[in-house]
Formats: C-alpha cells, structure tokens, sequence
C-alpha cells in the first residue's frame, strides 16, 4: 500500500495532489527548484527537497535527481501531474525497474499512445475510427489523388517535415491535389533535401471532446463521461466542460464504449484520456490517448462525485475500480476555466512577474485550484496556467452563471490574465446555445467584443474613477506625503464624524 | 481639474464642492453632485461609497499628469490637467507618433534566443528583430516601422524585462 | 417578479443571500450599522444603506428604518436571514401591508409556528406526534401522577415560571412525584406568587435530527431529507450533517412525511424545517418549526444539489417547486462546522476583537461561507458565528476527513474559536461510529480530550517553536530592531547564498 | 539559552552551532544537529524549512523573557532564560498565586450589565461580581478567591475589554 507519494511536480496540480494525499493519510514529497522556494507545494507538502536551477531540465526533469529524492526520503510511489515527466515512458521505466509505483500507465503502454502512427494502427484493428487519410506515407501524387477521392474531398496534404503551418496544404479537388503535391514535395526538398507526404481529411467546424478513461489491473475498464474542450487558442484548451451540450446518453454509451475500447488496445492502465474530434455531422474521430491525469480533470470530479486522484492510487494500490459502469451518472454541470498569465491582445504573449494581490473567488458551487496568494511571483520558467476556476450548477446555466460571477470576483494584480476574454466568453450568445468550435474565438471574432466589453467596464467604472482621482490629489496628497514617499504600507481608519 | 480616461472620448471635470464630516465629501462630477464617504484609504489604495454604492479602487502608478488605477477590479488610465481640454484638442491633431518613435520596446520579460538582424541592417515595419521565450513559449518581436537599425540593445541569451528597450530603429 | 431584494440581515448569511441574488441577476440592497462599514456585505451588495448604531435594537432590529430603506431603495422584496427580524411576525405584517414581498412565511403562519402551546395543539389535531406530556397545565398531583402513568416514567415536572434549571424536576416514581410536587409549587409560589405545573416525558439520550422543508403556494410541499444537529453546547448546534448516520430511507420517507404534514397544518409556505427529538428506541417526536432559512442549510444544499436561496425566490414570486418529492435522491454526506468566535476553556464565552489575519480553506468538496477576511472585526454586538465550514464527501467517511482538514488549514488571528474543538470531535471514535447525542460533549468528556490533543499539537511543534525563538532571539533582532519599533509591516526576502 | 514551552515538563537547551549561508543555519536542539533553511522573515513572522519540513511561525507577543508565538496554526508560549533550569525549579516549589493576587481580570470583554457587590462586600471564591454582555450572552465574573471587595473599577453601562480589572478583592 501506497505511504508516500513523491509529486515530480509544482503549481497547483502538486497541490491538488497533496490535497487528496492528505485526506488518506499518505505523507507527501515535494520538489522545487531555485524559483520555488516560496511556492505553495513547498509548504504544504510533509517533506520538500530542492532539486537544482530554475529551467526545467535542470530541476522539474532531472530523472536522476528526482529519483535520488525518490529513493533517499522513502517515497513508494511517484505522481508526475501533467507537463514535465508525465508521458516521459523511459522516466516510467526508470520508476518501474527501481519499484516504484509511477502513478500512470506502465512504460510500454504510455510509449504506445506517444507514438501516433503506431497508435492509429493498433486503433484501426481495434475497429476505433481516426481521422480519415492515407494510413502512411504515400508514394505519389497518383496515390494521394485515390485515397483523397476514397475519404472525399477537401483533404489535407502534409508533409511529416516542416509544421506551423509550413508544408501543408488545403485542396478540394483532383487538380488542386496534384498542383499542391508538386509544390509541397518541392518546399520539402528544397527545405530538408527529402519529403515525405501524408494525406489526411480536412474536418470543418470541429469540436474537441474527450472521455475520462480509469482501467484497473484487474482488467476492469470504465469511462466517466465525456469533456468539451472546444475553446482554444493556438490548440491549447481554454475552456472546459462536462457534460457536452451535443452528447446525449446515447452517444456517451456508444463514444464511451469506444473510449474504453481504445484504452484496452494499448492495454492501458489507471486513469488516461481518449480524445476525439467530432464533426457537425455527429461523426467522431479519435485523435490519441493522454496518458496521464488532465488539466480538466476537476469538471469530471465535479459531475461524478469521484476523487480521480483518489482512483489513481486506488488503482496502483493493485485494487479493482469500486463501481461499474452503470454505477455512474452525469450529475448537473460543471465548466471550467483556465486562468492563464497571459495578454490576449498580445495574441497571447506571456505576462510575468510579482503579483502583490490576488482575490481568490469561492461560494456555491465554485471550486477554485491554484498556486497564487497574495505576494507569490509567477515565474516566466514554467507555463502560463496560474489557476483553474471551476464551476458547477444543476444544468449548464447555473454553472454557466455561477462561473461568470466567480471570474468577476477574481482579481489577480500584476500579470495579464485571460479572465477578462472568458467574461465575453460566457456572456456570448453563441456559447450559451452551446455552439462551440475549436476556431470559437475567430469564428465568432470574440477578441473584438472583449474590447468593446472592457470599454464599457470602464463606462460604467468612470464616476468612481474620477471620484477616486479627486479625493487622491486634493486630500491624500496634502495629508499623507511622508508616509507615501517612504511607499510603507498603513492603513487609516478614518474617524467617523 | 479635468480629467481624461483612456477609451472615453470627452473629458471629465470634477471637484470637491464641500466636506460633509471628516470622511464625508460632497463631490461635482460633470455637474452631477455626488455624495462620497471614505470607508478606509492608504497610499495603496481607498475605499469608499459614492451616494450608496461601494467601490474599492487601487492606486497603481501615478505621476503628476497620469493615473493608473484599478476600480473594482478594472484597470483605468486617467490623465489629469487643470486644463485638460486645450491638450486633448492639440493632441488629437498631431499625426500618430508610431513613425517618430526611436526605441522598439519588448511588450513581455523573456529570455533572448535569437537575434535576426544586425547593427545597420534596413528593416521594414512588421520585420522580425528577435525572438524571445517565456513560459516555453517562442515570441518574435517585430520592427514598429520602416527604418535602419541604429542600435541593438540585447544579447543572445540575455534577459529582457517587460518595456527594455529591444533597438533603436532610425 | 423580484427585482431587488434588501437583506435585514448582515455577516455570513447577508453574503450568502447576495451571492444567490447575482446568479439571478437580483439586486442587492444592504443595510448597515455604525460597527459595519467595513463589513464585507457591505461592499459586496448593489447599494449599501447605513441604518443606525451598532446596538441592534437600534440597527437590524428596527423595523421602521429598515422599512424606510426598503421604500427608498425600491427593493421589491426583503430577506430576513436568520436571527433579528426573521421570525417576527409583526415585520411579517409590516411587510404584507406594504406589499413588500417577505422571503418566508406568512405573518399568520409564523405566529402559529412561534407560539408553542398552539402549535403542539395543531399538531396533535394533525396527528404529529409531539413529546408525551400534559396537554396543558395540570389541576393537581394527581392529574399530574395520572399523566406521568399514562407517558411511563420517568418523568420532568416543570413550572412554567422559572427556567434555567430553576421549577424543574426529575422524577422517576408516584412517591418522588408527589413530593415534588409539593416543592415545585412551593418554589414557585414564593418566587412568583403563582404555580403553574406542566408535565412531560424526560428524554435520554436524544438526538437533534430535522427535516428542511418547502412548500408553495399551490399547495405543493416536500421535505430535502434530514439534518442530523446532535453536536450541541448549551442547546446550540455545533456541527450538522446531512444525512444523519441513523436515518436511512424508509425513516426518510416515513418522518418527512411526518415534517411535511406538520408544514400543511400551520399552513406554512417557502422554506422552513421541522426539528424532531430521537431517542434511542427510534421514536421521532416533533418539537418545532423554524420559520426560516436554517443557519445549518449548506448541508442540504450540498447533498441535493440545489440552491435554497433560489428556491426561497422561486416560491415568493408564486412559482411552482420545480421537482417532485420522489425526484430527490441524497448525494453523498455532508458535514457543517459552525466556526465561533468562543472560549471553549471558559464555559464557551465569546471572544471578540480585530482579526489580523485569516487563512480560509478550501478544496475538493470544502465550502465556506464567511464574513472574515484578514484584518477585519468581531464585533460585541452580534452573535459569534465567524464561519460555516461544509465539506462533502461521496460518503460520510470521505466528508469527514475532508472537514477535518479543512480545520486543520482554517487559521484566524486575534480570537478563540471552535476549530480546535471540531478537530478533536471528528477524530473521535464516537463520532466516526456515528454516535450522537445532544449530551456529546458531556458523555464523552471531550473537553479533557482536547485538552490532551492541544498538548500532543504542541509537542509535535516543540521543535520548530524552539528553533523559531532562536533565530528571532539572536538573529532578528540584531538586524532589523529599527523597523521592528516603529511596528511597520515589511518583508524581507532574503538573498539564498 | 534555555527555552521552557507552556504545558511541556521538561526545558529545552538551543543553539546555532553555525550558519552556513545568508539564510541556513546549523541548530542545535537538545544535542540534535538540525538544519535550518530561512525562506521568508519579517517582524511579524518567519518562515523556514527546518530538517526537510516547512514550518511558519507567527510572532505575536514577546518580552524579553516570554514570547507567543503561533507555530503552522499552533499557538505556543515560549519562556526564555540564559539559566532557565533555576527558574523552573523555584517556580514549581511555589504555592498558587490565585489568592495572593489582588486584582480580579475579565476574561472575555463585554458590556457591564449588572454589579452584584459593593465595596466592602465581604465574599467567597465563586460568588458572582458582576455579569457582562457579548455577543447576546450573559456571562458572570467570579471571584477568584475569598475576600473583602475593596475596589470595584467598573460602571453599570460600561465596557470592559479583556484582562480589565474588574475589581480589586484583598
């Protein structure tokens, strides 16, 4: 049975992690670099070792050192969170031949679902559809112009050399197709001396939804329900939720199931994510499996009721998943928000440093996870997620509303944050009516309707504005000068006359 | 005294017509008459109820001419002259000063990992001058006009905080 | 339909109300004494009122300047929380008559709840059974001894003047009972130069368990399950829960429709709850009705899903209860601790003063709902709940511990409060075997079992207190004595070697 | 310097053998070496990793021989003494302070809302003094010991904080 937990991790996913440790009595390790010596983890943890530098290979992914820490404060098991070592297989390995239990996947079944072509194969024979293309590279255009008109235009030609846009192109017919193959393979000769092409069907208004897996040693496997993850920028998800506005309990049976099965063809173990596009036809599409627990995964606990980091340890403790199936039902609706340092009209550039203030939001319904506290620093070393604002309602309004109250009781000073777009997010016609997309944002050209929102915030803030300015220049000033110049904090109380 | 607030088009003028008590002030806002009592004010910031609403507002940055501040939570500039409107009208004529503007400044801190140009180089507005990583992300830095390039003020694998200048741009 | 409400009310259930109230897109009205302007209710309303001093009667209890506010402000709708004017019938009738519409009862119906005679007499007509006794005061020692064979023995002999202690007796045969007899109207005839003599059945071992209640005014009411408030000091609760480890569904439905009945026969309407006494044969006996919102509701709240204070507005505004009794279903457990400002050590006697610093907690299933905030008061004038602590668990077990630690991160400077109490009671084996009673804290000597916790909390500090006083000791204040006497705030960061 | 902690029998013997950085100290605790790691101070508190466990600690009284302090949510009261042993010692031969002390304390602060002796009263240990009113409860003050009321330091209607003295009872 699992004692102590060593979490290779920071933020707020090693405080969620302690948080559970400490309700079953298991002793925590935390690890921090040079950035982190005031960071919550540290302090909350049973024992905190430092590990080395700020930059992350020298500290959050040094598997030597990690595992010296591992091993000389007598930790049994390893949490890795998400990001740093979390899908590393070799870091898995490592655990695996030193016998600690890694609180994830084996080794061999998280380097299945690292690698995307093999992983599509095994799906293929496991009868779990991917996204329609070429299943490898194909040999000419004569080959592309077939399976393109197999799956049906438009398609997608890329080639596996390049990315960010470079080496791919759209076409929607037999004409285009062998134009852009000329030119795609010709940039790729030109760029990298070799090319090598897939072909793959363009999906139009696509919406991101994934199903929680938990499968335990026992071979018992369970989904618990579906996420929306639609809202994104840049492919990374914004905004979450649980259940899905287009998932009925039918298509969670039918999805699920194929969730589940998908987790059984990379005999997959403890908890895991099966993502899926779906397109406007209804049709689903699995993309791969996240072999470790999500960013997302508090509006799953929040619709089931489960501690999902309980399950983890549950699950390495060799137990079998105490429910089934048909145990579990959709309970309301849960919405997430992530609260990232960052300056949507720097098309979403970092924003570091100090933070002297924060108001943490909290009431019915509202969960809030996060490392920020008053006086903390974000650091520009890691990533930009400072905080996850959950919400949960008994429908998708309440929830829709009681997340929109607590971004509005959400103050944090210092860093940009993507508070103010998730206001005009959730206050949008389109996301009440469930109409998402993972183009959302451009889509609906929600960035110019935050600027219209910020200025009418400051309409109806002008009147105190200028209030504030009065009574600052004429009376502050003449009152309190010294005080000010030495900048020491005080505090008056003013008599009331 | 008259004030302007970033985004609104018309100035505002306001003053204290009278105290009321010794945390009590009875406040002219563009002729609208307003009652204001301080709950709690420090340098960092004042608390207080404008006729019965309440409104916490923090004191960022001042200088003399300039204020930012947050009001419940909203970040508001306010510029502030005994004679605001003669500005604002000059200032609305001038042409925008992007093209005049010597210093390219970098809008986030990161860590400089590369450079693409050199001392003397032409760039146009929109040109790459460098790029820089923060929270493992690379963000490149663009030229704000056409121009040579007079100065680099960075180094590869330096540091660069929030408005450093990045180069001088002629 | 309600626009803008005024709460008569302030502290944590004023903010409760608001919270509710901007889901909905209500507003908010609060009034305030001279002790509250910088209460948080104050600052988190639409508009704020002052209403007098600090000394309720001349505040939160003065029904015509509450009423001018209500008329000035154009609130359509007043909530009276709990305590103050929630169960003054009088304000009722005010309100009524200036068609202001009051959260709660009808004037009538909270009379009849108020007046107990009567409504232990409504409630017999009804068949709700009551605790056994005399219908009404009884002529002599031998109607009285006629009654105490028809309940058994033992028996209480109470003057109805008196009180506290004072003109009660226990008595357990005919030989005791008419001896005292003669001393009761004795006592009481010198004390008040009349007797007046009721008998009832002495209880033991009791168990405080209540049903929340709602019904409409179309005549549609259910009960939200039981609350279990044995946890008491001096007849007041101190730690609720929802379900109560004794109350399983065939007593649910059973005595809930026991609570249900008792609302129909005062005709109650909106929220309220019916408290039974237990006794350990499994007997329920109906005590009263509060004609309120519950300070306790969160449990119910947590285990049902829904919003109360909604619900509250829901029924004002003539709606219809939007669920049938048999789509309820409990979820899980929840567990409530009232957090006040108090002495356990000294008889429980408040503690007031400045609170210079709070930490609140919070979590996975952990709610709080509170006035504190660092650097405010508790003041005098008002009663000593600072904080309701809830935490929800799939199951009792689960909410236990997640309550207990949620104690343990819950700090606040400058007064006593139950906290430690708490932790010592929810580590109890009694109470995780789910044995209550009202008598816990007697029965089970816990007081002195505190006591030992504190020592064993220190012993477990000892070293860090030690090391603590001697880096002040000989390195602090060699360093920084200047800042330390002019008491200035400041922070030193200091450079890692 | 020796420390004696409230509640806990034995003192205890304290030390920094060396530091070892600006903020790490070598501590020595009843002869056990431990390390301390210093990551916040100020004059209301200190936070440090002491061995590899975080600890924060509060300061919230001292002299120059008695501090309270709160230690992770813990309240502790520390006495300090170059030569502790001795003072422990002579304390325990002592007999209880409570009926040589003159001054009879509130232990909780409240309105004055009945005196139930004058001066000269002659009372008991227990006999109610006076009864106050906080937070909507009655609460009564009790002599501490056996006595002759010789002053009483309250009104009716008045106010009392904690630790007033209520009266004086020789």
């Amino acid at each position: 049975m699992i004692e102590k937990v060593l979490i290779a991790n920071r933020g707020e996913i090693a405080l969620r992690v302690i948080k559970t440790c400490k309700t079953l009595g298991i002793k925590t390790v935390a690890v921090y670099s040079d950035e982190d010596y005031n960071s919550l983890h540290v302090k909350q943890a049973t024992e905190s070792y430092h590990i080395g530098e700020a930059a992350p290979a020298k500290s959050y992914l040094n598997q030597e050192k990690i595992l010296d820490v591992i091993l000389s404060s007598g930790a049994d098991a390893v949490h890795p969170g998400y990001g740093f070592l979390s899908e590393n297989s070799d870091f898995v390995n490592l655990c695996e031949k030193n016998k600690i239990n890694f609180l994830g996947p084996s080794g061999a079944s998280m380097e299945l679902c690292g690698d995307k072509m093999k992983c599509k194969d095994v799906m293929a024979k496991a009868k779990v559809p991917t996204v329609p293309g070429s299943p490898d590279l194909v040999k000419d255009a004569d080959e592309a112009l077939s399976i393109a008109n197999d799956i049906g235009y438009p398609v997608l030609l890329k080639s596996v050399y390049g990315g960010g846009g470079r080496g791919i192109r759209l076409v929607h017919n037999d004409k285009e197709l062998r134009e852009a193959y000329e030119t795609v393979t010709g940039e790729s000769m030109a760029a990298f001396g070799k090319s090598a092409i897939l072909v793959e069907k363009f999906l139009e208004k696509i919406r991101h939804i994934e199903f929680q897996l938990a499968r335990d040693t026992h071979g018992n496997a369970v989904h618990i329900f579906e996420r929306e993850c639609s809202i994104q920028r840049r492919n990374q998800k914004l905004i979450e939720m649980s259940p899905s506005p287009v998932v009925d309990q039918k298509i969670r049976d039918e999805i699920g199931q194929l969730a589940v099965k998908a987790a059984v063809a990379v005999d997959y173990t403890n908890l895991g994510t099966a993502e899926f596009l779906r397109v406007d036809d209804g049709s689903f599409y699995f993309i791969e499996i996240n072999a470790r627990l999500q960013v997302e995964h508090p509006v799953t606990e929040l619709v089931s009721g489960l501690d999902l980091v309980k399950l983890q340890i549950d699950i390495a403790n060799g137990e079998e998943i105490p429910f089934k199936q048909k145990d579990l039902k959709v309970n309301g609706c849960a919405i997430e928000g992530r609260i990232n340092a960052e300056d949507t009209f720097l098309d979403f550039a970092p924003s570091t440093g100090p933070v002297p203030d924060v108001i943490i939001p909290s009431g019915p319904g509202v969960r809030c996870d996060t490392y920020l506290y008053s006086g903390c620093t974000v650091s520009p070393f890691y990533d930009s997620l400072m905080a996850k604002l959950n919400a949960w309602g008994q429908n998708f309004e309440e929830a829709r509303v009681r997340l929109l109250n607590a971004l509005n009781d959400f103050y944090i000073e210092g860093v940009e944050t993507s508070i103010p777009l998730y206001k005009t997010i959730l206050k949008s016609k389109e996301f009440m009516e469930g109409n998402l997309s993972t183009d959302f944002l451009q889509r609906y050209n929600i960035i110019e309707r935050l600027k219209e929102d910020i200025k009418n915030d400051t309409i109806q803030k002008q009147d105190a504005a200028i209030a504030a300015a009065v009574i600052h220049s004429v009376r502050y000033n003449s009152r309190v000068k010294s005080s000010q110049e030495t900048n020491m904090y005080w505090k008056s109380k003013l008599d009331r006359s | 005294m008259d004030y302007k607030i970033a985004d609104i088009k018309d100035p505002f003028n306001a003053e204290i017509v009278k105290q009321l008590g010794n945390s009590e002030y009875l406040v002219k806002i563009n002729d609208n008459e307003r009652n204001l009592k301080i709950l709690n004010m420090s340098a960092r910031g004042i608390e207080f109820i404008l006729d019965q609403k309440y409104h916490k507002v923090k004191y960022l940055d001042n200088t003399t001419s300039q204020m930012k501040i947050v009001v419940d939570g909203v970040p508001i500039t306010l510029n502030m002259h005994n004679n605001l409107n003669e500005i604002v009208f000059k200032n609305s004529g001038e042409s925008g000063v992007g093209n005049s503007q010597l210093n390219l400044y970098s809008q986030i801190p990161g860590k400089v990992v590369k450079i693409s140009i050199s001392e003397g180089s032409e760039v146009k507005n929109g040109d790459v001058i460098c790029v820089l990583e923060s929270m493992k992300m690379q963000v490149s830095i663009k030229s704000h006009k056409d121009g040579v390039v007079k100065k680099i003020k960075i180094k590869d694998g330096g540091t660069v905080a929030k408005n450093d200048v990045i180069a001088e741009i002629e």
